[in-house]
């Protein structure tokens, strides 16, 4: 019985710890801010300009003025800073966020992550990406394992175009957790979800990895 | 004083526009936009303009209806996956597009208001945002050289200003608009309240009115959000 | 969370000092200097310190003090003029000394924290200052390369903080502060007035508590003024 | 008659434009705020961190967090803002500010400004200078127009460690004004203090100066 999307969220927040600022990605890694643990302080900046991003507002009290880099409507804290754009990436590129949790397309051994491009379809843009993956201290990829038409995506070497090269720490799919640490030790596979074995994710994997359950 | 105060975004444009010019929009997604100036560039009818600007609006607001009447030449953003439209005329080959990280994007604005002509970043090493740059090694670690960036005009929204230009701005909606306006040879704001010199915390200026040529109270802020996300009170 | 409020500033500075560190220390002048803490650092006889500051204070005050107490073997600074003893150390080989322009220190600074590892500058351009250092062509002018600079410890002068780190300066006694507090591996900081977290406008805040890793209200704020000068009041 | 430090900052002043943003330095600089016309708006901006300089200010009124450059006591004005050092030379050397009215020890006939170091002597620093005269549209240097040995400080070539190079666009002395125009052209004398000779100029200096008095 594989993860699902709140598992694995959970799971990412895991990786959390207490005084860490935190950049959450779009999709699964945005649901991370709901398994913070009771007591734990962790900020979250929002690389379009802000520290201490609160949750959602209550309805009709949505501000123009006030979105996250998903451009959905958020809320401040006591504690909440805002920030141009140049002074957020500052910060993200001069490494002073502790943690990055990101979606992905393909993570490869080397820790290369393409995340941002598919050749011959729209492109839409890599964003603040390329930015969070080489600036900040811990990086994070959480994505299915597999493609819909049932395609590896933790691969040998990615053949989608690059987010960044040897940037994944960590990743987590719906089958397991896998250390990455930057392609600069063999990928392990250090976790399973319930009732997943070895063998279905080595069936569903490219790349070489050992084995630490 | 050249009196640095318009009275709509027509006569802050007045002289300013021409075809094939270079212009910086702030604002990110829809949040931050100078919708005042924007229209006004619809129509003024100026042409193959190349735009900076992080994103390119949506169909049928913010910079999206300059690509609408088909203004727009070249853009150079970091994200343009709101507009429908923009698909269409790049795949059909009529609109040139640069993709820039955001971070890259936000720090070449930066540096070519300040007089830097070239920088080196790690974002984009070994991606093809770094294929024909220069690529250094400095202690250790790869970095690609990126260049500073200016326009012929920078197009600014702020929340309030004063007559010497003093700008603040008000939440996530400063985002790329301090930059911009330094990196504009010229650069023309709009502003939600005018007030009084004096009247902003000199310690909390954003924008110095020295990087401000001209500003003026917008006539409408729609302020569109592109993306209403709320959650339900609970009950008590 | 991890409390960032120390009770002072040998509490606020403890483990972090050690023989041969690079400490930056904010402030212009006498202003804005982090006064407490240069006075633990004395205190704490931690020597053969490289520090960089625009300038080291005056004969008895200020960085002054760790001259006295031969505790700096290295400056890196753009304006010494004020101290005498600095002139002795310095004639006499016991202290090494290293000009930067003002506006390159800042910037070196502020590269530093931002992850930047090297830019381009006009400044220094044909005279010492570019000597050694590769010098190259963008657009017909010519600049000259300096490197980011980051320090072991930053200490940092600010005029109010909260619990979270969150600090604003005031008037001109922000000065290198703020770029000190984002390039120093550890910032400590100390401030005149404590405040309740959300006390501070959030549009308006000059460094986000991420920079900041300990912080206490100073004991003492002495504020010497190097030059006071004034004016009459005319007679009416 | 030569001019006095008086007249020679009242000569500069004649630099200043209505709207202009201007750095002065330290000495005879300083006193050009004086000498700004009546109804003229000019800001003046303080290195340190300040646009919108006023006068100093009333005995028992000094704030130790509102210096100058020169480390002096200063006020506010309404216009006035405050920002940090990087922001200041951003401002500097990204070419915002029209003019900058400075000191000198010597200026050559290709531009080139020495104002910081007389080698075997003490060593103060450069300060802001290198910044300014690389970043600042205008320069006009105001200085004395020979050392008190008598040497001439208008040469062919400086012999101090330079400011900057090819920098200087006019120069004022007690004795006239020198269009200096980066060296692109050669010198040109522009104006006689009253009473002076051009050939007392010619006497007193080094560099080949054609006259357009």
């Amino acid at each position: 019985m594989a993860w699902t999307r709140e598992d694995m969220a959970a799971r990412a927040a895991r990786e959390l710890r207490d005084g860490f600022y935190v950049n959450l990605g779009i999709g699964i890694p945005t649901l991370v801010a709901n398994y913070i643990p009771e007591g734990m302080h962790v900020t979250l900046q929002s690389e379009n300009g802000m520290l201490g991003m609160g949750p959602f507002p209550y309805e009709g009290e949505a501000d123009a003025d006030l979105i996250n880099a998903g451009k959905q409507t958020i809320t401040e804290l006591d504690s909440s800073s805002y920030f141009s754009s140049a002074d957020s990436f500052a910060m993200i590129r001069g490494g002073h966020i502790a943690l990055s949790i990101l979606g992905g397309m393909q993570v490869a051994e080397n820790g290369d992550l393409a995340n941002w491009m598919v050749p011959g379809k729209m492109v839409k843009g890599m964003g603040g990406a390329m930015d969070l993956v080489a600036g900040v201290k811990r990086v994070v990829v959480v994505m299915d394992h597999c493609e819909k038409t049932g395609a590896p995506k933790l691969l040998h070497r990615c053949n989608l175009p690059l987010t960044g090269a040897g940037v994944v720490d960590l990743l987590i799919t719906e089958l397991g957790v896998f250390e990455i640490n930057r392609g600069k030790t063999p990928v392990r596979l250090i976790e399973l979800a319930p009732g997943v074995t070895v063998d279905e994710v080595k069936a569903k994997t490219e790349a070489a990895f050992t084995v630490a359950v | 004083m050249a009196d640095k105060v318009a009275k709509d975004a027509v006569e802050a444009l007045s002289g300013l526009l021409f075809d094939g010019m270079t212009i910086m929009a702030g604002g990110f997604g829809l949040c931050g936009i100078p919708e005042n100036l924007i229209a006004a560039i619809r129509e003024s009818g100026v042409k193959d303009l190349t735009v900076v600007s992080n994103n390119c609006g949506v169909d049928g607001f913010g910079l999206g209806i300059l690509l609408e009447s088909r203004q727009i030449r070249k853009m150079i953003s970091s994200y343009v996956g709101e507009n429908k439209l923009f698909e269409q005329l790049y795949l059909s080959g009529e609109l040139e597009l640069e993709f820039n990280p955001q971070g890259t994007l936000a720090e070449r604005i930066r540096a070519g208001g300040a007089g830097i002509p070239a920088f080196f970043t790690k974002t984009g090493v070994g991606t093809l945002v770094a294929e024909g740059k220069e690529v250094r090694e400095f202690d250790g670690e790869v970095y690609v050289m990126e260049r500073g960036l200016v326009a012929d005009l920078s197009i600014v929204k702020a929340w309030k200003g004063d007559a010497e230009g003093n700008l603040v701005y008000r939440k996530t909606a400063r985002n790329f608009n301090p930059m911009m306006a330094t990196a504009g040879k010229a650069t023309v704001v709009e502003v939600e309240e005018m007030v009084a010199i004096g009247a902003l915390d000199k310690d909390n200026i954003h924008t110095p009115g020295i990087y401000v040529d001209r500003l003026f109270k917008g006539a409408v802020f729609e302020k569109r959000i592109e993306r209403v996300t709320t959650r339900v009170k609970e009950a008590v």
